[in-house]
């Protein structure tokens, strides 16, 4: 992390790629055309534009990547409003890497892993699915559950439907909520999908997505017989210093920004359900 | 040789002009090349009621010496009574930024129709020198707002 | 009186009229007297105070607590009823989910006063005709005139009369007819400009924004107030500069002009003890002065000074120079 | 012990404003109650007890600056506004204000990233402390193990009537009186003796003195976050923020920018758990109502914070006893929930 805490650097927005109707990701590297910091899958960092706001964004793009950071985000308010409308070669500011990650050089580690992500939520499960696919060898099994409202809302579908089918031991399922002309695939909603691909309880799992599939796909998950203790996703909360002084994203006595955003469900468990 | 500029006081003032009446007379001031200063800041607003309070604070904030509001006359408004409104709200806020000490001519409202290019550019003229007169704005600012 | 209104509350609990019961609770010291909302009768019994020391003005209260489930019985006093009417005539409380007792009230004790009188150690109050006897935590007892440890809005008492009310406990007052609510506002007004912008500054480069004066405040009431709109380019919570606490003050109480009943509670709450009912107290005399006298709350009214117009009005800048050439 | 009578002090101070030392002490104002103010000649030192708002400011302003921007384009200048800061005094700070900056440190300094900007602060203040001799009835420090009588900060005072009587207790507080020297006489100090124990007599004997905080032992979170009594306690708090703004451990901030017509600048200020706005999101409030954001208050300097760092957010000031309006404060949460709620 940066020595000052609350003062960002200079990013470029060297590149800029409409995903879908409602989410671009932006490649962001330094003036000096230089990757800005290194970071771990999960982790985030606060992007802003001086004079329009500013937000912790997760980080899309694989620890590996190291020439330059991806964030994928969804035009949802002021700043990502703002972002939206830029064009390549704008400057942000940018402040990070912050939180914790998920373990991917631990608990993950040497295990088969199951993706569970809704709409925008792929972004940070992105980073990890990348980190997996950059180290093959450290992890088994990998199985990606991915759901949008529609097909032409879903994140990645290039990188899912071509790159991701090559790579050895893994699997990609998609979903989409309502049936749509030329669409094939399954139809239905992520937890459902999830429950009705029966993936084996030995598997460690990630899921990220709106509150609402959060809560469904974990109760499929706890009747399939997974454990809290196997599950893990990142959290959000309002943050203003991204480095736990400021006294907003607690969520009883955890920082989300510090301690957080990577939460094992067995320790929400024990944290009051203000979130 | 390190040389003293000693410039003159050259006021900022924001004038909130209604769109029906003040404005078009501002238009028309303009037409009739009539002078008036170039440092007042012209702000359409729909109906000189439009002005909230906190208009002119901010202006006054963001480096304002003087803050004037144009609007119908009385019994001329676009939408019937809102110059009414404004001639309490205003009469009231004046009355108590100047109970908080800010000098009585800063603010002003005055009424000037779409046909009174000539009153425009004299009430700007007269706002402007009793600004002059009055010296820049120290008890209603934000420094921030005034370092360049 | 502490005890007929316990009996009357436990009755109306009892018979089912309300469900819940404002009032004031006693606090950690014998001084401190919170408003609040009991639901059973032996906590009533116990907790319930009514005393010179129930500053609390409940009336803003009503307006969240109206809209829960059964009726709830409220106390108030001659001056917080008319704060519930305004709030009324702005249709803020449900008239219907409310019954008032109105209770006599010979005026308030101002606990800063009173610390500052007797000290930090106060650790009680009791007054016995016109005299206040105090024990502190030295051991000391102390003594002084009642008159001067009222609060200021007691002291200039606008009434004693309850402008609405459903049954009333003591004796009912009248409105006072003489006050000298504006003698300060006055002595500001003959100041000259610098003096003014003196006492000001004093007064408020103390503001800490703890929005104390806002949240108290029965006419305000807002659902989200413009200085909590990171949008609205005020939302600042601390001044970087005096202008800020300015903006805050002015603002604030332009926003209740016409509609403030001057209860005073704003003064009352204030951790830096600002006279904010000074601000509020110049719109007043102004509109009275300018439209004729108004007094927001004291029936029911569809405009105040500020909702309407007379073509005769003066013009701001007439109105600001009025009595300069006497 | 090192004496100094009040009129040398004062000759005291002005020997350090000349030495580029700027000199703070709580001054009485024209409200009657004591605040903090720069000194300069003719101020004198208040003999109040509390200043409303605590010493945090000077470590811990409720507006600091933290940068600017100037945006030309497409490009962005980053510019730190920070000037070199002079060493400070702050003069006549308390034993629960000198508690306070312990608090602080272990939030803004020990508590990784450090905050540059209250570091910076922290190492140029010099504090002198006065100690208690007459508390208030509102008063609770000894409750967490606070020795009004011992305040511990870099140069420990007693005002015994107009003489001070000081003692370094820092590196940094020894150089402070070096530079005083002259004006200080070394004297008996009897009379400090005497004083302490008469404030321990009435410390004793404070109201509040025996306050029960077994339940608040930082395991049973669950348990106190749960219980129904939030529900009634916080019922009639008003979400103001007076008892944030006058503690002196609140630490919570809110990042703001101004759009000077000149560049925009990111300041920070103050912000209040008891505002709604202080977790609100965009489509949702994880503390909806004033209940969660009345216990969140509560639940951090109680709960949170031993469970933490085995000690609490609060130092008994009793700054939010003396200023709530409704006297929900936190000895009234403590009683409530602690002792009855066991």
């Amino acid at each position: 992390m940066q020595k000052e805490a609350l003062i960002p650097v200079v990013g470029v927005v060297q590149k800029i790629t409409q995903e879908t109707p409602d989410v671009k990701t932006f490649r962001v590297v330094g003036p000096d055309g230089k990757n800005l910091f290194d970071h771990m899958p999960g982790q985030c960092a606060m992007l802003s534009v001086p004079g329009v706001s500013e937000a912790m964004i997760s980080i899309t793009s694989s620890p590996a990547q190291t020439d330059y950071m991806e964030f994928s985000i969804k035009k949802a308010g002021k700043l990502t409003g703002w972002l939206h409308e830029m064009e390549e070669g704008q400057e942000i500011t940018i402040r990070g890497p912050y939180g914790n990650d998920f373990p991917v050089e631990t608990e993950l580690k040497g295990q088969d892993l199951l993706f569970i992500a809704g709409g925008i939520g792929v972004a940070p499960i992105h980073s990890v699915i990348d980190y997996c696919i950059d180290h093959r060898e450290d992890y088994g099994r990998l199985q990606v559950v991915y759901g949008a409202r529609t097909p032409k809302d879903l994140v990645f579908y290039d990188e899912m439907t071509g790159p991701w089918k090559n790579v050895p031991n893994m699997e990609v399922d998609l979903t989409i909520d309502r049936e749509a002309e030329g669409w094939d695939g399954h139809v239905g909603f992520v937890p459902t999908y999830a429950a009705e691909l029966k993936p084996s309880t030995s598997m460690k799992v990630l899921v990220c997505g709106p509150p609402i599939m959060i809560k469904f796909t974990l109760q499929g998950l706890k009747e399939l017989g997974f454990k809290d203790t196997q599950i893990f996703t990142t959290m959000e909360m309002r943050m203003k210093c991204g480095v736990g002084k400021c006294g907003r994203c607690n969520i009883g006595n955890k920082y989300v920004c510090k301690d957080g955003p990577v939460f094992r469900f067995d320790e929400l468990g024990e944290l009051p359900p203000e979130y | 040789m390190p040389v003293t500029e000693t410039k003159a006081f050259e006021p900022k003032i924001v004038a909130f002009c209604c769109n029906w009446c003040s404005y078009a007379g501002a238009d028309l001031a303009g037409s009739n090349r009539s002078e008036y200063p170039s440092n007042i800041k012209i702000v359409r607003v729909p109906c000189s009621c439009r002005v909230n309070p906190m208009f002119i604070l901010k202006a006054f904030q963001r480096g304002a010496d003087g803050v004037i509001i144009c609007g119908c006359h009385p019994g001329d408004c676009h939408y019937s009574t809102g110059n009414y409104f404004t001639r309490r709200r205003m009469a009231l806020l004046f009355s108590m930024l100047n109970y908080l000490g800010v000098e009585k001519g800063r603010t002003r409202v005055e009424w000037v129709s779409a046909s009174e290019g000539g009153r425009f550019s004299e009430t700007m003229n007269d706002f402007a020198s009793t600004i002059e007169k009055l010296g820049p704005n120290h008890r209603l600012e934000d420094l921030r707002c005034k370092q360049k | 009186m502490q005890t007929e209104m316990i009996k009357r509350a436990k009755e109306l609990l009892a018979d089912g009229t309300v469900k819940r019961v404002a009032g004031w609770r006693s606090g950690d010291f014998q001084y401190e007297l919170s408003p609040s909302i009991f639901t059973d009768a032996e906590d009533l019994e116990k907790n319930f105070q009514y005393s010179e020391l129930a500053a609390s003005n409940m009336s803003k209260y009503m307006i969240k607590e109206s809209r829960k489930e059964g009726k709830v019985l409220i106390f108030l006093k001659p001056c917080d009823t008319y704060s519930f009417q305004q709030l009324l005539n702005e249709h803020r409380i449900l008239r219907e989910n409310v019954m008032i007792i109105g209770v006599a009230c010979d005026g308030n004790l101002d606990i800063v006063a009173a610390k500052k009188r007797f000290g930090e150690g106060l650790l009680s109050l009791k007054s016995e005709g016109d005299t206040i006897t105090a024990t502190t935590i030295y051991g000391e007892e102390l003594t002084a005139p009642r008159q001067e440890l009222l609060l200021e809005r007691c002291v200039n008492c606008k009434s004693k009369k309850h402008v609405v009310f459903d049954e009333l406990i003591g004796e009912e007052g009248v409105e006072v007819e003489t006050t000298h609510r504006f003698d300060k506002v006055d002595e500001l007004d003959a100041m000259s400009e610098d003096q003014r912008f003196g006492f000001w500054q004093n007064e408020l480069s103390r503001c800490i924004r703890c929005n104390a004066c806002r949240d108290i405040c029965p006419a305000c009431s807002c659902e989200n107030c413009v200085f909590d709109n990171p949008e609205s380019g005020f939302s600042n919570k601390g001044a970087a500069v005096q202008m800020d606490n300015d903006m805050f003050h002015i603002i604030r109480a332009f926003h209740v002009a016409g509609r403030c009943t001057d209860c005073g509670e704003c003064s009352r709450v204030c951790p830096e003890h600002i006279p904010l009912h000074l601000l509020n107290r110049k719109f007043i005399k102004d509109y009275d002065g300018l439209y004729g006298e108004f007094q927001a709350g004291s029936g029911e009214q569809e405009t105040h000074p500020l909702t309407k117009f007379n073509m005769e009005d003066l013009n701001p800048t007439e109105a600001l120079n009025r009595g300069d050439e006497e | 012990m090192l004496s100094i009578t009040e009129a040398k002090l004062y000759e005291a101070f002005a020997q350090l404003k000349k030495n580029g030392e700027a000199v703070y002490l709580p001054v009485d104002n024209t409200s009657g109650e004591a605040d903090f103010a720069e000194w300069k000649e003719g101020t004198a030192i208040s003999k109040q007890l509390k200043t409303v708002r605590s010493a945090k400011d000077f470590f811990f302003p409720q507006t600091e600056n933290l940068m600017k921007f100037k945006v030309h384009g497409k490009k962005i200048n980053v510019i730190d506004t920070r000037e070199e800061l002079s060493d400070f005094v702050i003069f006549g700070a308390r034993a629960c204000d000198v508690a306070s900056f312990k608090l602080l440190d272990r939030a803004f300094i020990e508590e990784k990233p450090v905050d540059t900007y209250y570091e910076n602060r922290r190492e140029h203040g010099i504090v002198v402390s006065i100690a208690c001799s007459k508390p208030a009835a509102s008063c609770f420090c000894t409750v967490y193990d606070i020795d009004p009588t011992h305040p511990n900060a870099d140069v420990d005072g007693y005002r015994v009537d107009d003489t001070f009587y000081l003692e370094a207790k820092t590196a940094k507080g020894e150089k402070l009186l070096k530079q005083i020297e002259p004006m200080m006489s070394e004297s008996d100090d009897q009379c400090v003796k005497d004083q302490i124990a008469t404030t321990e007599k009435i410390l004793k004997n404070l109201p509040f003195a025996n306050l029960d905080m077994s339940r608040f032992n930082g395991d049973n979170m669950m348990d106190i976050f749960n219980d129904p009594k939030w529900n009634s306690i916080s019922e009639t708090c008003l979400g103001c923020g007076a008892c944030t703004f006058v503690c002196p451990t609140c630490q919570c901030y809110d990042i703001k920018e101004l759009d000077t017509g000149d560049g925009i600048e990111r300041f920070r200020c103050w912000d209040s758990c008891m505002y709604k706005d202080f977790t609100q999101m965009a489509a949702a409030n994880p503390r909806p109502s004033q209940k969660e954001r009345f216990r969140q208050r509560f639940m951090h300097k109680l709960v949170y914070y031993p469970k933490n760092y085995n000690v609490y957010g609060c130092v008994g000031c009793g700054r939010c006893v003396d200023k709530c309006p409704t006297h929900l404060h936190i000895v009234n949460v403590i009683k409530t929930l602690g002792e009855e709620g066991k």
